[in-house]
């Protein structure tokens, strides 16, 4: 393929394989847990991050096993409620918030702006042990007697009611709320000055804009989630009246304030899936991506109106009507640069040459669940329709639509796009398209019995539901569909694991996909580049006519490769 | 790096008398603030003096603020960039105040049947003085403290 | 049995509801539109450009300005569309007309706890007349509420410290759920009830009677009213529960105690099994239940036992279904709430049988409840 | 294009100009990272604080009357000298910028110095006003003042009738020892971190000497902690009596 990078020297050689990466330049646990390399951190956080996923579903099975029965199965309902709470919090503070940018991001930032490291590297590694110790103090809370309150912390339960241990876990999470502060500085200055020569803003992939808006959000959003749950623990600790309305306090607005967080977090957690699927969606179809100034503005569109709309949260809190209409409006807004984005994702195929590998399935299964997750929030968003569903099921399928099918589709997306770059090792690619197939199977058959259990008016966070007993068969439905998305969520461990073991050694660009993270070998080494990269193309400078000749021949290839070989099913490495 | 770090190396170097201008200024605001604070001033049109003392200490601060960050951060001589981001903090706490919009319009709603709206006046919520009628009993009644 | 109970919608019994359910289905409708849409425009494109096949890919289009104004335009369009239907509902939702009847409520840890304009007060459970618009004022004693009436499409938040306010105008009647939606600590499942639209006359002869149904009961009912009234539904429900055995069904039939004996459940045994429950524990249980010996009177303990001999069965009407086991923390002294619940009871009788779920009375199915004589 | 360093080493200080760190190109770029890594940091610092001041602004809005008695308790003098002493210190503050910017070593530390005795004062001044508070019973919590009149003297009473609710009054000194504390963790933080710097020039490190930025970065912090107590000043201080 072309190459986007001309060094101003003569082309180096290719490197042989022994060539030191950053993952065997040194073996020490010191060289891993003291690194300033983004790599290695984002390894860290890959690890780490995948532990708090585990023990967030630990907590889901349990309460989808819960509530296949009316009155519940094994739990009592303080424990229910506990097990409910731990699922979101974890989810949320530890993984969603955190897992695309710190991973991915971490990783790929400073690889596909053509820098050595991000601008901060010992603050990196300060941010991944601020996650750390955000997330023991969590995990210590849930283990320490748990926490009741659900991840929303809503006065004056959280604050005055709950004796559960809602402060140690406010204080993990506000502990994790900096690394994440930490991380969107550091994106922001890297993209901001790091840039290689020749990278123009339009010429940055636009997963680096997706990143660049979700920083803005950690970094203006996150401190007053921060600041607000901390008067929450001042207000444990002290007895204040800050949110007590026995004291003149106002309890909504704690909601107020923390949907003013919240609902740019759940952009935080959305924009990077986005940030993944132009990547994926632009790759595997070898051609740049459709109205990419479009696709890329409207990022910053969604982060600057995600501002606005925390609102929507609380039309019936108790929140003044005239104010609730207009927060209805501008969420009907902000839904138009998320279809944007869908439109342009479709068109980027047509006349494309589309690569049905693993990653680009799962970016076609989060294009149409996305979608299904976008389409809901509109019930939502209207104010009228919202009164019935709030707070229902309605809405957890919603959001799981969103953050689920959305995020995690992205999330494993990614992985499997990423993992020859971070490990250097290719996975089997046939079970992980049937893998994507499985979540895509399991997570519908999970979640869409919510929507209509939700719609028949199931509230959310009930233990039980034996006066309502018609939502049973709906719950069970959905309980099924867990244990196959759970399976889903399994295999990949297995497989990308073995991988490492077993698996071929990758090439710089084993997915014949353009960007400057493909110019490096596979893994890359320390300092990303052996010499700073000059960018002379444009993004995404694929060329439809060019590339489908290129498969032909790479099938006619494949084809005599297997005649050769007596029909072995391996085939050749596609390579340039 | 010539095209991204367009910055000079060698920055700008502002002048003692600059810094200590700005310094003398600070203070002559920091004492005007308290002197107009000790006086009730008088309504100006439909505002109040307690409004108009109000606004004239924030435009003071405002203006107090506004000298340090230009001169002594330095951001008047500070890149496009930098001035980006020191306005989108405080562009952000605008939107954070948006929230006043709720607490501001709250008592627009209708309310009838429960609270007479006496002429002209949009009812306001007290929940103080109020109790919910019916019989009383001890255990359910709501208590409001004061 | 509710395994295979698929309901697709849940009832529609108000003015709200009629209005709601318009843009709802509008809003499902343009939503499966567009899902198809991009869901069929994915799996097109995927297989008509899959990589190798013979396709035009000449002259590929990167940009095109006319076309993403397209699709920024319509989108804004038909959300500006449903916003305005959004908004429409949302101020009649908010908008109580003026001449309501009110209703108190409040919200406690957890609890619903209503009072009538002329004094009439009832726990978990709200008669409404049919057909004049309603406005429950409400607060909470504690933490948030959400007052939830899914049938009705309303619900509000129930705040400390504020009055916030809910009204619709009842067009079923029937029973419908009432959830608390804001989540509320350990029971905040089981704070809930139900809102019995009555016919008007009803619900003014019930109000008239403070809040006592006027029909005659019979014993089996009285004994309902009792069963529900104490609270023997909070452990002796329709299944057998950790707790206690279901007397479902009780009548005649051979029980076996934890010592190894066993009895014919005749009057006699299921007398004695209140008075003296530990006389006689049944295998697998503890001794958890209370002795109500010389609590109740012998006058209810035979509408007990009349009950009892008749639970579970299609000719009885049992204790309001499963909607009330509450305990509730601090009793209420007035007896009319405890009366009002028999009430429901009778009332269950005349309605409707297709309004509404919850009044699915005789053995709601509870699935894959404990296992039996399971003992903790 | 400038020279493109093109050390693989990782450590600090290989490179042709040793405040350079491996990242970065060159100083200039790494200047300008720092400055606006530092307002980025700020930033949030804005929205941290902000809704704090935002909580203050509703509930002032909402209780004028109480909390104009509420604040009678404190002390304006006290509050200017304060002003003014924080005001000083951002001078000395930028001055010892300037005599890094013209790599005066001397007059470096001694600015530095004087930014932290003036940031001392603040605090002993803080811990004095403090005091009288917490002598009248005015902390926050279950042990709060009741008496509303052995707590703001005449000031509470208007027509024989007590003029303020206490629970309001509460609030307001909660919100003062929220916002004060806050803010004084931040100076803490401060001194903290000028004394590192201070250190560092006194030992002559490459990591400050070469180059201002770093203590220029100290600088926009210490900056930023004067600004957040510019707005505090007239907000908790400075109340006109409502009408």
């Amino acid at each position: 393929m072309s190459s986007t990078v001309i060094s101003p020297g003569e082309l180096k050689p290719k490197p042989p394989a022994e060539e030191p990466n950053y993952l065997n330049v040194n073996h020490t646990i010191s060289s891993w847990l003291l690194t300033g390399d983004h790599k290695r951190i984002a390894l860290l956080y890959l690890v780490s991050t995948s532990f708090f996923f585990f023990l967030g579903s630990i907590a889901a099975g349990l309460i989808r096993y819960e509530l296949t029965s009316p009155a519940g199965v094994v739990l009592e309902s303080d424990t229910y409620n506990k097990v409910f709470t731990s699922h979101g919090v974890i989810m949320v503070f530890t993984f969603l918030v955190v897992a695309i940018p710190a991973i991915f991001g971490n990783f790929l930032v400073p690889l596909m702006i053509g820098a050595r490291d991000l601008a901060f590297p010992r603050l990196n590694l300060a941010s991944w042990y601020m996650y750390m110790t955000g997330g023991t103090l969590i995990l210590a809370g849930m283990v320490f007697g748990g926490v009741d309150t659900g991840w929303t912390f809503y006065t004056p339960y959280s604050s005055m009611y709950s004796n559960t241990q809602v402060s140690m876990v406010i204080i993990g999470i506000f502990i994790a709320g900096f690394s994440t502060i930490t991380t969107g500085i550091n994106f922001v200055v890297t993209i901001h000055k790091m840039r290689a020569p020749g990278m123009t803003w339009f010429r940055l992939p636009l997963f680096i804009w997706a990143m660049y808006a979700t920083s803005l959000m950690m970094i203006l959003a996150t401190p007053v989630v921060a600041i607000t749950l901390m008067l929450v623990v001042y207000e444990r600790t002290f007895k204040l009246p800050i949110f007590s309305p026995e004291l003149g306090g106002d309890p909504v607005l704690f909601q107020h304030l923390f949907w003013f967080y919240s609902h740019p977090a759940v952009y935080i957690m959305i924009l990077p899936a986005f940030a993944v699927v132009s990547e994926l969606i632009a790759n595997f179809s070898r051609k740049r991506i459709f109205g990419y100034h479009f696709v890329a503005f409207s990022s910053l569109a969604i982060a600057g109106l995600g501002f606005l709309v925390w609102g929507h949260h609380m039309f019936v809190s108790s929140q003044s009507m005239y104010e609730s209409i207009v927060f209805s409006l501008i969420s009907f807004l902000v839904a138009v640069p998320s279809a944007i984005k869908i439109f342009n994702w479709m068109a980027t195929m047509y006349k494309g040459n589309v690569h049905l590998q693993s990653p680009m399935i799962y970016a076609i299964a989060f294009l149409m669940i996305f979608t299904v997750g976008g389409l809901t929030g509109l019930f939502l968003g209207a104010a009228g329709t919202d009164v019935h569903l709030t707070a229902t099921y309605f809405v957890v399928a919603h959001f799981h639509y969103v953050m689920v099918g959305g995020t995690m589709l992205a999330f494993l997306g990614a992985l499997h796009y990423w993992w020859p770059k971070m490990t250097g090792r290719m996975f089997s690619d046939g079970i992980a398209r049937v893998n994507a197939v499985i979540v895509f199977v399991g997570f519908n058959l999970t979640f869409f019995p919510q929507f209509i259990v939700g719609w028949l008016g199931m509230p959310r966070r009930y233990h039980y539901y034996y006066f309502a007993p018609e939502f049973q068969a709906y719950h069970i439905m959905s309980t099924l569909g867990a244990s196959v998305l759970g399976l889903g969520f399994i295999l990949p461990a297995f497989y990308l694991t073995q991988s490492l073991f077993t698996g071929k050694k990758a090439s710089a660009n084993p997915w014949g996909a353009h960007g400057l993270e493909w110019e490096t070998s596979s893994p890359p080494p320390t300092s990303n580049f052996l010499e700073t990269p000059i960018v002379m193309d444009e993004v995404y400078d694929f060329d439809p006519v060019s590339e489908h000749a290129r498969d032909l021949r790479n099938l006619q290839e494949a084809e005599e490769w297997k005649k050769a070989h007596d029909g072995m099913d391996n085939l050749p490495e596609e390579d340039n | 790096m010539s095209s991204k770090t367009s910055t000079p190396h060698e920055h700008h170097i502002v002048s003692t008398g600059t810094y200590f201008v700005t310094l003398i200024a600070l203070v002559v605001l920091m004492i005007a603030t308290v002197a107009i604070a000790q006086v009730n001033l008088n309504a100006i049109g439909p505002f109040s003096g307690t409004v108009v003392n109000q606004v004239i200490a924030l435009v003071i601060a405002v203006a107090k603020a506004m000298l340090v960050i230009t001169v002594f951060m330095g951001v008047k001589w500070s890149t496009t960039l930098t001035k980006l981001w020191v306005a989108s903090g405080f562009v952000t706490l605008i939107l954070l105040f948006g929230i006043l919009g709720d607490y501001v319009t709250r008592h627009y709603e209708h309310q009838s049947g429960w609270e007479k709206i006496e002429d002209g006046s949009l009812p306001r919520f007290t929940p103080d003085e109020r109790t919910v009628p019916g019989p009383k009993s001890n255990d359910l009644n709501v208590k409001i403290r004061q | 049995m509710s395994f295979f109970n698929f309901p697709l919608a849940p009832p529609s019994a108000s003015n709200i509801a009629q209005q709601y359910d318009f843009v709802f289905y509008a809003l499902v409708a343009l939503s499966v539109f567009f899902t198809l849409v991009v869901c069929a425009g994915a799996i097109f494109f995927a297989v008509r450009y899959k990589a190798g096949t013979k396709a035009d890919r000449s002259r590929p289009m990167y940009e095109n300005l006319p076309l993403e104004m397209t699709w920024t335009i319509i989108p804004l369009i038909l959300g500006l569309i449903m916003f305005y239907f959004g908004t429409a509902l949302f101020v009649k939702i908010k908008t109580p007309p003026k001449d309501c009847e009110e209703i108190y409520v409040i919200g406690k840890q957890w609890m619903w706890h209503m009072q009538h304009a002329n004094g009439v007060r009832e726990n978990n459970t709200l008669h409404v007349p049919l057909g004049r618009p309603i406005k429950l004022t409400m607060i909470s004693q504690d933490v948030l509420h959400a007052f939830y009436i899914p049938a009705f499409r309303v619900q509000m938040g129930v705040v400390p410290g504020r009055y916030t306010q809910l009204w619709f105008t009842a067009t079923q009647t029937g029973e419908y759920h009432i959830f608390c939606n804001m989540y509320c600590g350990t029971q905040h499942s089981e704070m809930g009830g139900k809102v019995v639209v009555m016919d008007p006359k009803d619900y003014a002869a019930w109000l008239a009677n403070g809040g006592q149904s006027t029909t005659p009961m019979s014993m089996e009912q009285t004994g309902a009213k009792i069963y529900a009234k104490m609270h023997c539904d909070n452990c002796h429900g329709a299944e057998d529960t950790l707790h206690a055995p279901s007397l479902y069904g009780i009548y005649r039939k051979r029980r076996v105690f934890a010592d190894g004996t066993s009895l014919i459940a005749d009057d006699e045994y299921l007398r004695d099994s209140i008075v003296k429950p530990y006389d006689h524990i049944t295998a697998g249980y503890g001794q958890t239940m209370p002795v109500y010996q010389s609590q109740v009177s012998e006058e209810d303990l035979l509408n007990l036992v009349a009950y009892i001999k008749v639970i579970g069965s299609p000719s009885a009407n049992p204790p309001t279904s499963n909607v009330n086991r509450h305990s509730a923390p601090t009793a209420v002294s007035s007896t009319n709430e405890a009366t009002s619940l028999a009430a429901n009871a009778v009332q269950a009788n005349t309605a409707d049988p297709d309004a509404t779920p919850t009044r699915r009375v005789g053995a709601p199915a509870v699935g894959a409840i404990a296992a039996e004589g399971r003992n903790r | 294009m400038s020279a493109i360093t093109n050390s693989p080493d990782h450590g600090h200080g290989h490179g042709h100009d040793s405040a350079l760190h491996h990242q970065f190109e060159d100083i200039g770029q790494q200047n300008e990272s720092y400055i606006v890594g530092m307002w980025v940091f700020l930033s949030t610092e804005v929205m941290f604080f902000g809704a704090l001041f935002f909580i203050y602004t509703l509930y002032r809005w909402n209780y004028q009357q109480d909390f104009y008695i509420a604040h009678e308790h404190l002390n304006v003098i006290m509050g200017a000298v304060n002003t003014t002493v924080l005001l000083f210190s951002s001078f000395t503050m930028v001055m010892a910028v300037q005599s890094a910017q013209l790599k005066k070593r001397g007059h470096v530390i001694g600015y530095l110095l004087m930014t932290i005795a003036c940031a001392c004062v603040f605090l002993i001044i803080k811990y004095f006003e403090y005091s009288s508070k917490l002598a009248d019973h005015l902390y926050p919590g279950a042990g709060f003042a009741t008496d509303a009149q052995a707590a703001f003297g005449e000031h509470a009473i208007e027509a024989g009738k007590v003029a303020v609710n206490m629970n309001h009054a509460q609030l307001f000194y909660s919100l003062y020892f929220g916002m004060t504390g806050l803010h004084a963790v931040h100076i803490i933080a401060g001194i903290l971190v000028i004394g590192a710097l201070i250190r560092l020039w006194f030992n002559n490190a490459k990591s400050v000497t070469l180059d201002f930025v770093p203590t220029e970065m100290v600088g926009l912090y210490w900056h930023f902690v004067d600004l957040v107590w510019i707005f505090l000043f007239p907000l908790f201080y400075l109340m006109p009596k409502p009408h």
